[in-house]
């Protein structure tokens, strides 16, 4: 087997890797960097993230309201400290990506650009087009080019984690092209592998997404936290899931149901203006338009599409300049996938699970319980997201975050002493030996592509926008019977190039590890919180029981053990999360009592 | 040992597989002809060199069939010459920024295209003076 | 629907480096819709009929540039392509032309990576900034003039479009010179000269002949022939001016 | 950056290349008709515009005599370089013995050009 020695191991190298691997080079160049990552990481889903990136920068804006909007958009289960600091630093890591070349758009004298975006009350949303993940990812990976301390192991997919002496102390991973194994020593391992939306039928997440670098830390008895909240974005294809940008509402865009009627107005988003108006109507947050199309489906108001319910994304009075000005891409997908132009004719849309607000269990520093491990980025749970993410907050998050992770993972790196390799290794070849089992054992009747779809089928009908207990309890149970099934697997493709066949099965073992934990936490999670709703009982809020972080711990060959841990509230009290006019009226009498 | 076992494939009649390499390779093709008519040239400065006979004798070999069916082969091929050389313009050139917009690669191959015309013009007025 | 009953072949290069000596073809039924896309396509056959089809995608949307491949001779992003174009008729894919085949349709692109890394694909400042002096200002003209050039999702379609790269596995390529153009435009970078010992260099742009199909199939409009063939003209500039001009250009 | 590139030369005939495409380009239509069509068979010109006086006196003038030199020597570069490009394009790639050929030839003759021209007096 192949070793390599690293001071520091980032496995994934997406936005959130890539940042992190920059700051642990320019923390200290002496320092080993191994950037571990299961495609070439310009392939990394961060590349599609459309609309922004959040960061205070407009005058009259300021970094108390961005806290305000996103604890509030949160449902106050946000750790307000981490909060606190995380809005602080988004303008200077977004002027650092500036520095490093990354093409904002601009205004005519040459300063960023910013748009509106939901649930923001001022204009702070940074963007490169509609391509503002594409540019920052090829900014952050050109830039990792310029550090030599960097070496990649691109194509590299990572199957496990070692420990000894009870701190993580390195990553095995298979080198796709050759199928053989690498163990990779390290000081400090940083997990930044991203979502896990694939778990989801309907979604708007690429096919890596699949919740890798969660699991992996799970099975190490890190927890899993928050889990029950994955975001439905409320704009994406039918049938594919692809997603249309939230830009196209912060530009003006109207939500129209089958009478052409913007029927966020009957959900507490209104008064319909013609214009944008921020944190009203289309700039609602995500989970609220959602769930409002949901009921527009159970009033028979939506229009039926090819793939089911859909409503209409009106784009029209925009006019074809501005369309093609800013959301380029919105205009493309609309023409090749649905043939539809959207300066002529509205968008059939629906919500499809864009984002898993939970995740890997970690401080303000991206530190998790196991010592010398770190997780940034959708994949972690550092706490500011709470029950409903603001869209524009995760790309900062990789940037403030990732730089963070590198930091803090390098100052751990260089205060221990190097591991045992003989026993490393010993775990390594451990872990090869069973690994590989998956490909050579025999007699297997289970076919990989079938546990896939069931699992993405139960996911959507157990865990969807709105959420039933004896549903949930149906997924919790058909999860635990596709982990049953899983172990009778079998692969198709024994080969050691490129086996892909062999690689998803490894990650269908992930998902449903994570997939477990989301269900679980959502069944025993007894109220409804952002983009957590029941209609079972439980349709409200609940702070006495409930204003409590899930932590989803795993136990071998079982269900994941839920517990809670608390929320740090600081200057925030939980209020009344409320938009349109009825929230500037709730916004106006929280001051008056504050004077 | 790693069992990857990169296979290149050969790169045989690749112009041949796709319409766009044939069209290339046929504009490609035309500087044959380019070469024949220099050459043709060459002679003939050649033979005017050598004085009036020889130069007669040029001219007369000129008014054969064969050479206006060489001729006028060269012709079609150069002229074809010219549309594909400011057809591939626009990629050659920077940006040409006119009022703020780009020039669009049609009005950059069209502008070459009028510019070989009025060249053509006045080489041939020219002659035409010379001739008187 | 009726259309669940169609079927559409679809013929693919398979090659496995463990049993092959050559690729060889094979032809799938896959049931077809009219919104199926070629990607799709090749979904359908790993998981209903073939699990050891290798191939790399993701996004979906035509922006992570994994799943370039030739369909029927041309290189396209599969995602992005749909099979209704080639209906009833049989559909052929392949790895991307010019390319090495690791397996069935995943080119070896390390070569690329390469060319990649070489061109210093980074921000080298004319002048610094220090964060606390904000962003560079640069207007939306300035923005203009790198914007089309830093598009590029490194697809390599213009590799499979381009015979010269075909021919010489050692030139730069279209795709990795429209990067360095991108930087060279940037209104914050000044290292164009730094550049210039890749672009005159024998691996460098006078390899192109101009053909300009990799502009063709470029899926977003990136115009890399564009880049390249500016080049040439800075590159002849440089190579002539250098022994007027005091600083000499490159070596 | 990679070490130890090595500058093409390619520039010194890339430049020759476009200058002699564009030259003919821009008038080599035009020449085929006037000295191959026209002239010969009398159309448009007549035929006594390419007699010997006329043409030993415009191949004496400065102007004329760049203008014979430019298009023969100019054509020739530029279909030297496309036609070894090409030789190279169809999987002959003779090196040194192709740029012979083709560079060389286009060289010689143009020398011949100049030789002749100069020959002819001013």
């Amino acid at each position: 087997m192949e070793v390599f020695k690293a001071d520091v191991a980032i496995v994934g190298g997406g936005g959130a890797g890539l940042r992190a691997a920059i700051a642990v080079a320019e923390s200290d160049p002496t320092l080993k960097i191994a950037l571990v990552s299961k495609v070439y990481p310009m392939r990394s889903h961060t590349v599609s993230a459309e609309g922004g990136s959040a960061g205070v920068k407009k005058e009259g804006d300021s970094l108390e309201y961005h806290f305000n909007d996103t604890v509030g958009g949160g449902d106050w289960l946000c750790e307000q400290d981490v909060v606190e600091f995380f809005v602080s630093k988004c303008a200077e890591e977004l002027t650092q990506l500036e520095h490093w070349g990354c093409p904002w758009s601009r205004t005519e004298d040459g300063h960023v650009n910013v748009r509106a975006f939901g649930g923001m009350k001022i204009e702070r949303t940074w963007f490169a087009a509609d391509k503002t993940g594409f540019h920052m990812l090829h900014t952050l990976f050109q830039t990792s080019i310029k550090y030599p301390s960097i070496k990649r192991f691109d194509e590299h997919f990572c199957v496990d984690l070692v420990k000894e002496d009870g701190r993580c102390q390195g990553v095995v991973a298979i080198e796709m092209a050759s199928g053989e194994f690498t163990l990779i020593e390290a000081g400090s391992v940083i997990i930044a592998t991203g979502g896990a939306g694939r778990v989801f039928r309907e979604n708007t997440n690429g096919g890596v997404v699949t919740g890798d670098g969660m699991a992996l830390a799970y099975r190490h008895g890190v927890p899993l936290r928050d889990m029950e909240f994955v975001q439905y974005h409320p704009t994406c294809m039918p049938g594919t899931g692809l997603l249309f940008t939230e830009a196209c509402r912060g530009e003006g865009g109207f939500l129209v149901n089958k009478d052409g009627y913007r029927y966020l107005q009957d959900y507490g988003l209104g008064p319909a203006e013609p214009t944008p108006r921020n944190k009203a109507m289309e700039l609602g947050p995500r989970d609220r338009l959602s769930q409002a199309f949901w009921h527009e489906q159970q009033k028979g108001r939506t229009i039926e599409g090819r793939y089911g319910p859909v409503v209409h994304l009106d784009l029209r009075h925009l006019g074809a300049t501005k369309l093609h000005e800013r959301l380029p891409q919105i205009c493309e997908l609309a023409e090749q996938f649905l043939g539809v132009d959207p300066a002529l004719a509205p968008i059939p849309i629906r919500p499809a699970v864009h984002y898993t607000m939970g995740g890997i269990m970690v401080n303000g520093l991206c530190a998790s319980p196991l010592p010398g491990l770190y997780a940034v980025g959708e994949c972690s749970s550092v706490g500011i997201h709470g029950a409903n993410r603001l869209g524009s907050n995760s790309l900062s998050e990789l940037l403030v975050f990732g730089k963070v992770a590198g930091v803090e993972a390098a100052g751990f790196a260089k205060s221990v002493a190097p591991g045992n390799s003989a026993s490393l290794l010993k775990q390594a070849k451990a872990v090869e030996q069973r690994v590989t089992g998956l490909k050579t054992k025999t007699g297997g009747t289970e076919k990989i592509s079938v546990l896939r779809k069931e699992m993405a089928q139960t996911m959507e009908d157990g865990c969807g926008i709105y959420r039933l207990a004896d549903t949930m309890q149906k997924t919790c149970n058909k999860l635990d019977e596709l982990k049953a099934r899983f172990k009778n697997v079998n692969l198709e493709d024994g080969s050691s190039v490129w086996n892909t066949d062999w690689l998803l099965a490894i990650e269908l073992e992930y998902q449903l590890d994570v997939a477990q934990t989301m269900a679980y936490s959502a069944l025993q999670r007894r109220e409804s919180r952002g983009a957590h709703q029941r209609l079972d009982g439980y349709e409200q809020r609940d702070d006495v029981n409930f204003l409590k972080h899930s932590e989803a711990n795993y136990v071998a060959d079982g269900a994941p053990r839920i517990s809670y841990g608390d929320v740090k509230i600081t200057k925030s009290q939980p209020g009344v999360r409320a938009y349109g006019a009825a929230g500037e009226k709730a916004e106006k009498e929280r001051k008056a009592s504050h004077v | 040992m790693s069992k990857r076992r990169p296979y290149v494939r050969p790169m045989d009649g690749w112009w041949k597989k796709n319409p766009y390499f044939v069209e290339y390779m046929v504009h490609e093709g035309t500087a044959l002809f380019v070469a024949a008519y220099a050459f043709t040239l060459l002679v003939g400065l050649v033979r005017l060199g050598q004085g009036e006979a020889a130069w007669n004798g040029w001219l007369e070999a000129l008014k054969s069939p064969l050479s206006l069916a060489f001729h006028a082969v060269l012709l079609v091929a150069i002229l074809y010459h010219t549309y594909t050389w400011f057809k591939i313009m626009p990629r050659t050139l920077p940006p040409i920024i006119v009022g703020g917009k780009k020039l669009a690669p049609a009005t950059i191959t069209g502008g070459g295209l009028m510019a070989a015309l009025v060249a053509s013009l006045v080489l041939l007025g020219l002659v035409w003076r010379i001739a008187q | 629907m009726s259309e669940s009953q169609k079927t559409i072949e679809i013929e693919v290069l398979r090659y496995n480096p463990e049993t092959d000596q050559a690729p060889h073809l094979q032809v799938f039924q896959v049931p077809f819709a009219d919104d199926m896309s070629v990607l799709q396509g090749a979904q359908y056959i790993k998981d209903h009929l073939d699990g050891s089809l290798s191939f790399r995608w993701s996004c979906r949307m035509a922006i992570c540039g994994s799943c370039g491949m030739m369909v029927n001779g041309e290189p396209h992003l599969s995602c992005q392509t749909f099979l209704r174009d080639y209906y009833p008729a049989r559909v052929r894919i392949e790895a991307l032309s010019h390319f090495p085949i690791e397996r069935d349709l995943v080119i070896n692109m390390e070569g690329f990576i390469d060319k990649l890394e070489s061109i210093q694909p980074y921000i080298i400042p004319k002048e610094k900034r220090s964060l606390a002096q904000g962003e560079y200002l640069q207007t939306p003209e300035q923005l203009n003039a790198y914007e089309q050039f830093s598009s590029c999702i490194n697809c390599m379609l213009c590799y499979a479009a381009c015979p010269q790269f075909g021919l010489n596995a050692d030139f730069v390529g279209p795709a990795a010179m429209a990067l360095l153009h991108r930087y060279n435009m940037d209104s914050r970078d000044g290292a164009a000269e730094e550049r210039m010992e890749l672009v005159a260099a024998e691996e460098g742009v006078f390899n192109c002949t101009a053909v300009g199909y990799c502009s063709e199939v470029c899926p977003k409009q990136v115009d890399p022939a564009n880049a390249v063939n500016i080049n040439k003209t800075n590159a002849a500039k440089d190579y002539f001016l250098r022994f007027l001009s005091p600083k000499g250009g490159s070596k | 950056m990679k070490s130890g590139l090595k500058r093409s030369n390619a520039p010194i005939f890339w430049a020759l290349f476009g200058g002699g495409g564009m030259l003919s380009a821009l008038v080599g239509p035009m020449l085929v008709f006037i000295t191959g069509i026209a002239i010969p068979f009398g159309l448009l010109l007549p035929e006594g515009a390419m007699s010997y006086p006329k043409m030993l006196a415009f191949a004496q003038n400065w102007l004329g005599k760049a203008f014979v030199f430019a298009v023969i020597a100019l054509f020739l570069w530029h279909a030297a370089h496309r036609i070894f490009h090409t030789l190279h394009d169809v999987g002959i790639h003779a090196g040194v013995a192709a740029r012979l050929i083709c560079y060389g030839s286009a060289f010689v003759a143009t020398l011949v050009s100049a030789y002749v021209l100069l020959g002819l007096g001013f």
